[in-house]
């Protein structure tokens, strides 16, 4: 008997304290809320740098973007992907070191490396993406990076990819035209000798 | 008059259904409410982890492990890296473990809050859950703030981590747990004194010591049936011995020790301990030392086999690796804890009503990503 | 009676154009008009509230726009009507294996169910539909159809949770119907008459003349009929019949568009139907709590619906704190703690009127 | 490669075996560090086995291996006294080998003696060794004399017969159900031997080595190649 009171005293007590918590937070609505109303409003992003150069460099995790012109073919990123969403195919320049002009092909990295390979095809397929971020660190150029990287000025941050079909979520980097291009080259030097 | 028996019915509880964390299907026997046989099927969320892991390199399969158990991935990465470091005997610097261990009690935290308010979810408490995803979303902020990734971290490497703490990680942790701690006794009033709650988990799906053990239970389960069982206290890893902190055990204050509540409670009590944990972890956190001092440039470990358990939110997570030599393991076996936790459903849980039986589905704290691999 | 009234004024109006027969039919649809009108009103408000409420209880902020053509409308006013809006627009789905004709009748049966309720609701001196003098009994004795329908939704879904939520709400609904009308007995007995317009004007002269107040057993009473009300109308923590968590949606699981847009109806209007009795019964229905004071009749509806309209907060506050009960609990509480308490206040109540009050 | 460089290398590499990182990962320059590091990993692969093996249990300063290393002489020596004949071939200290006929029996001494009480089955772990035999791995622990062993039973992959230890550690029921369900070992005796992470008609054991994906799945087309590639 005395069970059954102190239930119902507990009862009582317990969903009115309950009730009280939850109307001080009725009151006080805006206080701890955490919501922000998306398009308008955006997350803040993360306000810090790390990686090899401690002002430009993000660890935001949005997009990869890899920058052509310094990359080397080393195909290191692709060999780090654990879900090998990026496809690199590499072809022998025939200079090692020198601008190609016909098709955009850049023979001396930022860093100073000399190229002697031309990447005629450098995909990446965002949808397979896992953004675990192993092949930005592998990279010796750190040309292929998240967007927000060391060029974040070029490529803003941004979290918005989305497109309408899958297949537009496989980022073709390679220079348009290059593989075309470095073949006549080829066969005009062929042609030539 | 006899006991009427109707004819039983079999039901499926799921794949698809609010209670079932995922994508688990539950063959249940009922007898009106009554359900007296529970079967599950398990492998709606398989993705060949282990069959993967053998085809990719050591380094490669911490975004895999990231994504078994994807509400407790920092504590994933290290059970990992443990196991990887202990087969290759590398030490890493004193800044790196505690950075480890700040980032993995953050995420007991961030687990067990959403355990707790998924449990209260389960019970039609809609409140609670609410509002302690609004603090696991500040946890995951602090994780953002580190690497850039809010749930699938790949953070802690083999021989390090993937990024040094950012400027104003330590006093935005503080400012997180001197904010968060009156939250903790908030929700314990909210939820775990209230009487309906109370009448809804005491003395349902008691699970004794024995059973507990027998059935490989593990973690807060365990501890919930009175077990005092915690790797870091037990076996200690990493640097947890150095912390003081201490081992809350299921004492049945509302019911049997061992029942539903406790293990409510136990995970509550947990969050207290662990904030206690990073609050010295801060303190003791070494100003200096590069998080990738250790890193092995190739990670070819040594032939031979490892076994290595950490304490993961949910139980024992135990690696199994077997290394040829090469740079891709041999065989790697998870031994998932919920995947034991989910095994002993039947034995707690068969003879009583449904609404029970889901309950304790809750309070046993399943993630499917981490049963089925 | 109201229909008296239109009829009499459509006769002056248009008697000599259209025969009696067209009058009177026109003049009974008219206020069934208001009534559905009034109830898909009071429903988007109280959709909207419920969110807000909610939302705020959470630590959220809610539907939230920044005006209308972007989102839900200045602080999601238009949430609700984006709401019925979507439900009136979605495929109407009927199993191929359900029951049909019963699939089909089960939302309707609920939904008449709550609106014929509305008929005896008082808003004010002479502002009701039908002035009937059983209005208090003839509320509890269709809100019961309720159950009927609850258990054809089930029944006829051919769906095992389905099934399950009709069998539970009608052991929960028929449980509560008892002491709900045990505790309305008080009032019977106190204001000797089943009218709620007379059961109202008993009431009359200010806030301490409201039955609530009449005697200490009476507050009791009220909690037992609010307690058991709730479980009538299948709100948190009684909301077994479609408990999200274990029986994915209970009776209306199969249901969807308009269908599952009259179950979501006729719960709102049982709420509003279920606090207005509360609010007529112990809080003094449309009288003002000011003796005299602010009684015009449209202050008079003002007081009911500011009434009912505070007893469904208090539904709504409930609602977002607490856990659901479990189906044996349920019934325990029923008959072991809210049948005695009510029997119980049903003899305090007697006692403390012969001794004091006579 | 400039001389300095060299005599860096060694001496940081020498510092390096002696147990101190320091040195090495101080070296500012990239391509001198990793030299360094790789000429350090050479080192260590040259030294004896056993040196490694001491250092283990120097590393590890909780007596753990030590505990180890003495679990499985105690082990050996109860079950010797109770059963004969069934050690499988050397035993190496790290692990016992053992012969799957009496493993019931066996698993049930461990269990149920008192000195030992493995009340707790950690991990039960499916492997190939190609060349046609499967192992069963079996890491127990025991919650009260916190010492833990790893059982291994090799079996043929013709006649994967291994008893089932479902009735003393209930844990290995889902277990050996994975296990088997991955290699295809027999566990006999399990109550309910299924499948339980792949579906019940799936063809094959998906972890040994030379297993190979069917072609379709309920006339699904199993995918092989990523496509969307062009």
């Amino acid at each position: 008997m005395k069970r059954y009171f102190t239930d119902i005293y507990e009862s009582v007590s317990s969903i009115l304290g309950g009730m009280g918590i939850t109307l001080m937070h009725l009151i006080k609505a805006r206080n701890d809320n955490v919501t922000l109303q998306y398009p308008e409003e955006k997350w803040p992003r993360p306000e810090r740098n790390i990686g090899f150069d401690h002002n430009s460099y993000n660890v935001i995790r949005s997009r990869l973007h890899v920058d052509m012109d310094d990359c080397i073919g080393c195909l290191k990123c692709e060999r780090a992907c654990p879900v090998d969403c990026i496809k690199i195919v590499t072809e022998k320049a025939p200079v090692r070191g020198e601008d190609l002009k016909e098709i955009k092909h850049k023979g001396i990295t930022s860093n100073g490396t000399r190229k002697a390979l031309v990447v005629t095809r450098f995909d990446i397929d965002m949808s397979e993406c896992c953004y675990c971020n192993l092949c930005t660190y592998p990279c010796p150029e750190e040309c292929i990076f998240m967007t927000g990287g060391p060029n974040a000025k070029k490529h803003p941050i941004d979290y918005e990819f989305s497109e309408p079909d899958r297949s537009d979520l496989i980022y073709r980097f390679a220079k348009k035209g290059a593989k075309e291009g470095l073949a006549e080259m080829n066969a005009k030097q062929e042609a030539e000798a | 008059m006899g006991v009427v028996h109707g004819q039983e019915m079999v039901l499926n509880i799921g794949p698809q259904h609010p209670a079932t964390h995922g994508v688990l299907r539950l063959q249940v026997k009922t007898d009106g409410e009554v359900i007296s046989e529970i079967t599950p099927y398990l492998g709606y969320l398989h993705r060949c982890f282990e069959k993967h892991c053998e085809n990719v390199t050591y380094e490669q399969v911490i975004p895999f492990t990231d994504r078994c158990d994807y509400l407790a991935s920092m504590t994933m990465n290290f059970g990992y890296v443990v196991a990887v470091e202990k087969l290759m005997d590398i030490k890493v610097n004193d800044r790196v473990q505690h950075i480890r261990v700040i980032m993995a009690e953050l995420q007991r935290i961030a687990s067990h809050l959403l355990a707790t308010g998924v449990f209260g979810l389960d019970l039609g408490a809609f409140t609670p859950f609410l509002h302690m995803l609004r603090d696991r979303e500040r946890i995951i902020d602090l994780f953002e703030m580190t690497c850039g990734a809010r749930l699938l971290y790949n953070y802690m490497w083999v021989g390090g981590l993937s990024h040094d703490l950012p400027k104003g990680f330590v006093e935005a942790t503080l400012n997180f747990l001197d904010y968060f701690e009156p939250k903790i006794d908030e929700f314990e009033n909210l939820l775990g004194h209230n009487k309906i709650f109370v009448e809804r988990t005491a003395d349902i799906g008691i699970m004794p010591a024995e059973v507990a053990i027998n059935f490989g239970v593990t973690g807060p389960n365990l501890r919930a049936s009175g077990v005092n069982w915690d790797l870091r206290k037990d076996d200690p890893y990493s640097i947890y011995d150095k912390f003081d902190f201490n081992v809350p055990v299921g004492q049945g204050i509302k019911g049997t020790v061992g029942d539903s509540w406790d293990r409510f409670y136990v995970r509550l009590q947990e969050i207290r301990e662990s904030v206690k944990i990073v609050r010295q972890a801060i303190d003791q956190l070494p100003k200096d030392g590069d998080v990738h001092q250790s890193m092995p440039k190739k990670i070819r470990p040594p032939k031979g086999s490892i076994y290595s358990r950490t304490e993961s939110p949910r139980g024992d997570l135990g690696y199994y690796i077997e290394s040829d030599g090469s740079d891709t393991p041999s065989r790697l076996k998870m031994r998932s804890p919920a995947f034991t936790a989910l095994g002993v459903l039947d034995e707690i849980a068969g003879g009583w009503l449904m609404s029970d039986v889901l309950a304790i589905l809750g309070s046993l704290d399943i993630v499917l990503g981490e049963i089925d691999r | 009676m109201t229909v008296d009234y239109i009829f009499d004024f459509l006769t002056g109006l248009l008697g000599g154009f259209l025969g009696s027969d067209y009058l009177l039919l026109a003049s009974m649809l008219i206020p069934c008009l208001a009534i559905f009108g009034f109830i898909t009103i009071y429903a988007l408000i109280v959709i909207y509230a419920e969110l807000k409420v909610s939302s705020f209880i959470q630590d959220k902020v809610g539907p939230m726009g920044q005006g209308v053509g972007l989102h839900a409308g200045k602080w999601g006013l238009l949430q609700p009507v984006a709401d019925a809006l979507k439900l009136l627009l979605k495929e109407d789905i009927i199993p191929s294996s359900a029951d049909r004709p019963l699939f089909i009748l089960a939302p309707f049966m609920i939904f008449i169910g709550a609106f014929i309720s509305f008929v005896a609701i008082p808003f004010g001196e002479s502002i009701i539909v039908a002035d009937l003098n059983i209005g208090l009994f003839y509320i509890l004795g269709v809100g019961s159809i309720a159950v009927l329908s609850l258990i054809l939704a089930g029944w006829a879904s051919n769906n095992k949770w389905s099934l399950y939520g009709g069998m539970r709400s009608a052991a929960q609904i028929v449980s509560y119907e008892i002491p709900a009308g045990l505790s309305l007995i008080v009032v019977i007995m106190l204001a000797g008459t089943l009218n709620l317009q007379d059961i109202i004007k008993y009431q009359e002269g200010g806030i301490f003349n409201w039955i609530i107040f009449d005697n200490p057993f009476v507050p009791i009473a009220f909690v037992v009929y609010f307690i058991s009300a709730l479980a009538e109308v299948n709100r948190t923590p009684f909301d077994l019949p479609e408990s999200e968590s274990e029986l994915v949606a209970g009776f209306a699981t199969e249901y969807s568009g308009m269908r599952y847009a009259f179950f979501f109806l006729s719960e709102y209007a049982n709420m509003f139907v279920v606090s207005a009795v509360a609010a007529a019964g112990f809080l003094g229905g449309w009288q003002s709590p000011f003796d005299g004071f602010m009684s015009t009749p449209a202050w008079s509806v003002f007081w009911m619906i500011s009434k009912t309209g505070f007893l469904i907060f208090v539904m709504i506050w409930l609602r977002w704190t607490l856990p659901r009960l479990r189906v044996d609990q349920l019934m325990n509480v029923c008959w072991k703690v809210f049948l005695p308490i009510a029997l119980l206040n049903i003899f305090g109540v007697a006692i403390w009127t012969v001794v004091f009050n006579s | 490669m400039s001389e300095d460089i060299q005599v860096l290398i060694d001496d940081v590499v020498a510092k390096a075996l002696a147990g101190d990182m320091d040195p090495i990962n101080n070296i500012e320059d990239r391509v001198t560090r990793s030299k360094a590091k790789a000429a350090l990993v050479k080192a260590k692969r040259s030294q004896p086995e056993t040196e490694i093996k001491s250092k283990d249990s120097e590393v590890s300063e909780h007596s753990d291996v030590k505990a180890k290393d003495t679990i499985e002489h105690i082990v050996i020596a109860s079950l010797t006294k109770n059963f004969s004949n069934f050690l499988d071939g050397e035993q190496n200290g790290e692990w016992i080998q053992m012969k799957p006929e009496n493993w019931f029996d066996i698993a049930k001494h461990l269990k149920e003696n008192e000195d030992l009480y493995f009340d707790s089955l950690q991990c039960n772990t499916g492997f190939d060794l190609e060349g046609g035999m499967l192992e069963s791995r079996y890491n127990l622990h025991s919650m009260k004399h916190l010492h833990a062993i790893e059982i291994r039973i090799k079996v043929s992959i013709e006649n994967p017969n291994i008893p089932s230890v479902e009735s003393l550690w209930r844990v290995a029921d889902w277990f050996e159900r994975e296990t088997y369900d991955m290699f295809g070992i027999n566990f006999t005796g399990h109550r309910d031997l299924r499948r339980i992470l792949l579906p019940e008609d799936w063809e094959g054991w998906p972890l040994r080595k030379n297993y190979e994906e069917q072609e379709t799945y309920h006339g699904i087309v199993v995918p092989k190649v990523k496509e969307g590639w062009e």
